[in-house]
């Protein structure tokens, strides 16, 4: 299916709530609101012109710039981002999905953002999810094992977030 | 038998005391066997080593001693005794301990009633055979104890798939030793052997079709019963780390690996000795060169001496057979070596059993018709009765 | 304690014979544990099969026509036997027991439900 | 004078009866069955010297060997922590100590009461060098053939030597039976209670 | 596509034992590195299966944030590091693809060669473990002989023998040294005559069968559900290769080779060689028809490498020459993903039009694969997880990353 009718059929189903999309891009991308992710997750994945039966990757990206100095020259705006990578087996399609989410949930500082897991429609995203969670601090409301995955389980901190400070001491162990 | 008549020479000549003479005699005689046993372990991990070697496209050992490493297995042992022995903090220490001696001991027990020759046997019993299965069986006992003992549940898991396996294995094992002694009419090893006399013909393998199979059933239940590959799942290295040798190191270990080789050697030589003519080789040379004793005492004895190598070296073969299977195949699963033994070992060794029966019955003589010895029929000498046949 | 100066005969048989079996009382009545009991009564049936074993051997004493002779040998193989039937059976019931009581205690199994 | 008979009876009697008197001491199950195995291998040694030789091969096979096996074997299923020592009360030691000791001293009694048993018959010599001829006697004897009636120099002993064929049958029968009740009773009916899932916290062993 | 989960309390058990919690691992022999197993066992019964990983994070995608991709490359080489070609030619062909770069039709061929060469290399490996997961040590041996000789091949090609760092964003670091083609068809008919020897040891083993056939059976739709792929998914009977149905850059560069993706569609395999028969006890996607497709794709490899040979003799241009270290990236994102040995491997960069990218990411095929190892393995025996674990063939440094 063309790029362009999986929008419309998206569209027609979501309205409002698809955001954004770039179809001209290298990987074509529709941004939907973080509220929508779950329907849009069962839609594009159950629909049978659709099928995206596999899910390669889900992707954390923390879009800040913590060094004042070049933050002037930042091309972005400041803001948190998930990108999940879709394919379809049957229909030999591939889509990015992009949910945009605020860095800290409600502004706070230490407020993990949250969003819907998709674990239930994609196995693939058990473990991915987890990763993000534990690497950029992603909560995934209703995921049914949420704990660090590949970070020791009182680490603190998530690393791939741009303003992460690794503690001096892990334990005992210095770190630096 | 021999060994009293050098005892009672001793005191008689020497003027001995009585317990000097025979506990010497004994202490020797022991002493001999442990020393077989040790040399055989030596010599069968540096074997075990060339052979894997050989079948993986590589050398073995090269070094140690020469061309051939054979001084490998003295270097190891040095290794060994060298190293550190652990006893872990969880471990139960005085079984920890004890386990290794326990499976030496009974490894050893079965090398004193097992006859290398015509009447060259630490101590004659007319139950041998049964001496023999049984005291192999006791084996086991060191092996979970020493995984029981040892506080790791890899360990324990070695522990109870040993029990289990050795239990269920001794079942066909027992008929297939049976079977032989059934045709042989008697327990004592030293009769069974000397009544393969002659040509390999007279092997009790070549006896009916029935024995024949019932060689092969006895080979694989030997092999599971030493715990051996494929059957080596008290200590399958992949899943239980090392099974029950987890916690093991130094020399504790080695007397654990002493007592697998002494094993695996002496149920070889009971396999020779029920299905391959024991000290009888295929052709009877010694006979053929007149080493009898009708001839002179002397060349008797050589006869022996001849018949011991003989013995030897049948269960060298099988040993070498065992290390062949275990550098070929892969490791069964545990449901999988109780279906071997309980779905396939036991029935057919059962119906080997009654076979075989039949088969005396309705045919007494044997397939093959049994060739008598070359030249004169060399009569055994005295002492290898049982005594009580001597009228003693 | 005189036995200990004379050659083996045998009474000497018959005191290792009462000592095993004294043992194994002892063991059936002090453990707690199902598996300790069931060895109590191992050791004392092994206590009477020496017996039998002692009085079968016709060199051990002075009347030797008394001697048992192969019923000895006979009944201690049947004493074997049963001992071995015994022990599964007993081991069979022990892990059923345990298997509905979670314990091998058998104070603890005084309850009369299954 | 000590002989070579009278030595090994010494040293088989010290083990078994040693390690006897461990297996009521020890509270570990275990160690308990250690020292049964030791004890039950010693008393081997005695049927030995007693010209028993196939039924010293019989018990190093069966009780040492099956038997044992098969304890250690329930040891170890049911083995686990608490369940591996239980105390008992001095009481209950004493009660015990009471019962099998009146039964130590009047079985020591009639041990040593018939002289007739305290006296060896034949010279202490030959006695250990009897090595027993039973293994044929013995398999004829439970087919129902006495072999060594004819060896009974007393004729009104010879008429009480009966065949085993009938008990030999009732043992064989018997066994099979016990296996199949034995298998029927371990088969626990399993109530399929659910695993819970395991947690990421658990820390294995 | 749901898939249904298959009840793994439904285990009719004789006698009651204790539940046990085990360890396998971090150090147990046969967890293929530093993985950690926590097992629920019934006796020989394993109830569930945990696996924890995370013992070999080396924070690769934060390194990657702050390198410039020519210096990441090294990182990739560490990640899958018995395929370190197939991990390079990941990481440059997302970033050519972000840059919009061509490479000439020799460099082509040569990645070709040495990602091929390098599959058989890792092939070797997951055959030779798989043997010694179920215990049968000669294998083993064999497969790794084999191995150094590719290994050879790629010192002469870049020097290294396992971190290789060969193809880089942009091109190569160096033509093919001279002679090697000899050298590599040498080697290419030495392991034809070695691989009826391991179908012999293994494959069509009785015992092996019985090892594997039937067990750890996952299914196709769980195989895409959980996002497996490689021999994995394949093993499964899913047709689906990258090299023929990857993105526009990835199936263009297998574009015109001769060959067919091994996987059992309509109930047989491609008949593009000579292999032994499919036993009747295996059961579609369990860990026989894995190693199976292992196998076969060995002998694949060997035909591809030969062609890419042939193309390569022909080829008229040069070699490309890699981007500098300081190249700066335009702005915007590519995600890529290749066909490597062990599945496919995915990278993900965002340029913010600096040398250093903004985010880099790499989508691990052993992690997914690895993912479904509780499903597929509850309620088999303990002696099936290293049957399990090895049919996956997983690589800890991938996973970690």
């Amino acid at each position: 299916m063309e790029i362009g009718l999986i929008l419309d059929r998206l569209k027609q189903q979501f309205g409002e709530r698809i955001v954004g999309a770039d179809l001209e891009a290298a990987d074509p991308w529709i941004e939907i609101a973080p509220t929508a992710l779950a329907e849009v997750a069962r839609l594009l994945r159950d629909d049978p012109a659709l099928r995206f039966d596999y899910l390669h990757c889900i992707t954390g990206v923390d879009y800040v710039q913590p060094d004042a100095k070049k933050a002037k020259n930042f091309p972005w705006e400041v803001h948190f981002e998930l990108l999940y990578h879709l394919s379809s087996m049957a229909h030999g399609h591939r889509l990015v999905l992009r949910v945009a989410l605020p860095r800290w949930q409600g502004g706070v500082e230490g407020q993990l953002p949250e969003v819907r897991t998709v674990s239930d429609v994609w196995r693939t995203a058990d473990w991915h999810e987890r990763e993000v969670y534990d690497l950029s601090g992603v909560r995934f409301a209703g995921h049914p094992d949420l704990r660090r995955i590949l970070c020791p389980e009182d680490w603190e901190g998530h690393p791939l977030r741009k303003d992460y400070k690794m503690a001096e001491e892990y334990h005992g162990i210095r770190t630096r | 038998m021999r060994e009293r008549m050098i005892a009672e020479y001793l005191t008689t000549r020497y003027g001995l005391p009585g317990w000097l003479a025979y506990g010497g005699v004994a202490l020797v005689q022991c002493l001999i066997l442990l020393g077989i046993m040790m040399f055989a372990a030596a010599l069968f991990t540096w074997m075990e080593r060339k052979v894997a070697g050989r079948i993986q496209d590589r050398l073995g050992p090269t070094r140690v001693g020469g061309r051939f490493g054979w001084l490998q297995s003295v270097a190891d042992g040095i290794k060994l005794l060298a190293k550190e022995d652990l006893i872990p903090k969880e471990a139960d220490a005085v079984l920890f301990r004890l386990a290794p001696y326990i499976s030496f001991c009974a490894a050893f027990c079965v090398y004193l009633v097992l006859p290398f020759s015509n009447g060259w046997v630490a101590q004659h019993l007319n139950v041998g055979v049964f001496f023999i299965v049984a005291v192999a069986g006791l084996e086991v006992f060191g092996v979970i104890l020493g995984g029981y003992s040892s506080g790791s549940k890899w360990s324990l898991y070695g522990a109870m798939r040993e029990a289990a396996q050795v239990v269920s294995y001794e079942v066909p094992l027992g008929l297939c030793v049976v079977i032989p002694v059934m045709v042989a009419g008697t327990l004592d090893l030293v009769a069974i052997g000397n009544m393969q006399r002659g040509w390999g013909v007279n092997w009790l393998v070549f006896h009916n079709p029935f024995l024949f199979i019932t060689f092969f059933i006895y080979a694989l239940c030997t092999v599971a019963s030493t715990n051996r590959a494929p059957f080596d799942l008290a200590e399958a290295e992949s899943e239980l780390v090392a099974g029950f040798l987890t916690e093991y190191s130094g020399f504790r270990w080695s007397v654990f690996f002493m007592a697998e080789y002494g094993s695996m050697y002496a149920m070889s030589g009971l396999g020779s000795i029920l299905f391959l003519g024991g000290w009888h080789g295929p052709i009877p040379v010694a006979e053929m060169l007149g080493l009898t004793y009708a001839n002179h005492a002397v060349l008797g004895w050589l006869g022996d001496l001849l018949g011991a190598c003989n013995f030897l070296f049948k269960a060298f073969l099988g040993v070498a057979s065992m290390m062949w299977l275990r550098w070929t195949l892969p490791r069964l699963r545990i449901d999988q070596v109780m279906t071997t033994c309980l779905k396939y070992c036991v029935p057919l060794a059962a119906a080997m059993f009654v076979g075989t029966m039949l088969w005396t019955y309705a045919l007494p003589g044997g397939l093959l018709p049994r060739s008598t010895p070359m030249g004169a029929v060399a009569e055994a000498p005295p002492w290898t009765a049982p005594r009580a046949a001597r009228g003693e | 304690m005189p036995l200990l100066n004379q050659p083996v005969s045998l009474s000497h048989y018959l005191v290792v014979g009462a000592i095993l079996f004294a043992c194994g009382i002892l063991c059936m009545a002090t453990k707690r544990n199902a598996i300790g009991v069931l060895m109590g009564v191992e050791l004392v049936l092994n206590g009477a099969a020496v017996n039998f074993v002692a009085f079968s051997a016709p060199f051990l004493r002075g009347d030797a026509e008394l001697a048992l002779g192969l019923d000895g040998h006979l009944m201690t193989l049947f004493v074997i036997v049963l001992a071995a039937a015994e022990a599964a059976v007993a081991l069979a019931i022990a892990l059923c027991y345990y298997n509905t009581h979670a314990t091998i205690d058998v104070d603890e199994g005084d309850e009369l439900r299954g | 004078m000590i002989n070579w008979h009278t030595f090994f009876f010494m040293l088989f009697a010290t083990i078994t009866c040693a390690f006897a008197v461990a297996v009521v001491v020890s509270a570990n199950v275990v160690r308990m069955a250690v020292c049964l195995i030791a004890s039950l291998a010693a008393v081997t040694g005695l049927y030995f010297l007693a010209a028993a030789d196939f039924v010293a091969a019989m018990q190093l096979m069966i009780y040492v060997g099956g038997t044992l096996v098969l304890l250690v074997f329930g040891v170890m299923l049911t083995a686990r922590g608490p369940f591996v020592s239980m105390k008992i009360t001095p009481a209950n030691w004493l009660m015990a100590g009471l019962a099998g000791g009146a039964l130590l001293i009047l079985l020591l009694c009639a041990a040593v009461s018939v002289d007739a048993w305290k006296t060896a018959a034949v010279a202490e010599s030959a006695a250990g060098r009897e090595g027993g001829h039973t293994v044929a006697r013995i398999g004829m004897a439970l087919l129902g053939l006495r072999v060594d009636a004819l060896e009974q120099p007393n004729p009104a002993l010879r008429g009480g030597m009966a065949g085993y064929l009938l008990p030999f049958e009732i043992i064989s029968v018997h066994l099979l039976v016990v296996l199949v009740g034995a298998a029927h009773l371990a088969r626990a009916r399993r109530t399929k209670k659910p695993i819970e899932p395991p947690s990421g916290t658990s820390r294995a062993a | 596509m749901a898939v249904e989960r298959v009840d793994p309390e439904l285990v009719e058990f004789d006698v009651r034992t204790d539940e046990m919690l085990i360890n396998m691992g971090p150090q147990h022999p046969s967890t293929h590195g530093v993985l950690r197993l926590v097992l629920r066992t019934d006796g020989e019964v394993v109830s569930s299966v945990v696996p924890h990983i995370g013992y070999l994070h080396r924070c690769a995608e934060k390194i990657g944030e702050n390198v410039s991709p020519r210096q990441w490359i090294p990182y990739t080489d560490r990640m899958d590091y018995l395929a370190g070609m197939n991990m390079n030619l990941g990481w440059a062909m997302t970033v050519e693809k972000l840059m919009g770069l061509e490479v000439s039709e020799k460099t082509r061929h040569v990645r070709v060669m040495v990602c091929e060469l390098n599959r058989i290399a890792s092939h070797l490996v997951a055959a030779g473990t798989y043997g010694l997961d179920l215990g049968s040590f000669t294998p083993f041996l064999y497969c790794f002989r084999e191995r150094e000789k590719i290994l050879n091949l790629f010192e002469a090609v870049c020097g290294a023998r396992l971190t290789y760092s060969y193809i880089v964003p942009g091109g190569l670091i160096a033509d093919l040294p001279p002679g090697w083609l000899e050298a590599c068809e040498r080697c290419l008919s030495e392991l034809e005559a070695v691989v009826p020897e391991l179908h012999a040891v293994l494959t069509s083993n009785e015992i092996f069968i019985r090892r594997t056939a039937g067990v750890g059976v996952l299914s196709p739709e769980m195989a895409i559900d959980y996002g497996c792929s490689g021999p994995v998914l394949r093993g499964s009977g899913v047709k689906w290769d990258l090299r023929r149905d990857g993105q526009p850059s990835v199936a263009g560069m297998y574009e015109d080779y001769r060959f067919e993706v091994i996987a059992q569609a309509g109930g047989s395999y491609p008949r593009d060689q000579e292999y032994p028969p499919v036993p009747p006890a295996a059961v579609l996607g369990d860990c026989w028809h894995r190693f199976y497709v292992r196998m076969l794709e060995v002998v694949q490899s060997i035909g591809l490498v030969r062609q890419a040979m042939e193309k390569y003799r022909r080829s008229a241009d040069a070699v490309s020459e890699p981007i500098k270290i300081t190249q700066k990236l335009p702005r915007g994102e590519a995600y890529l993903e290749t066909e490597a040995p062990k599945g496919q491997m995915g990278f993900l960069v965002i340029g913010d039009g600096t040398a250093i990218p903004w985010r880099v990411r790499a989508r691990s095929s052993s992690f997914c694969n690895l993912s479904v190892l509780p499903e597929i393995s509850r309620g088999c025996l303990l002696a099936d997880i290293p049957a399990i674990l090895g049919s996956l063939d997983i690589v800890l440094g991938e996973i970690d990353r």
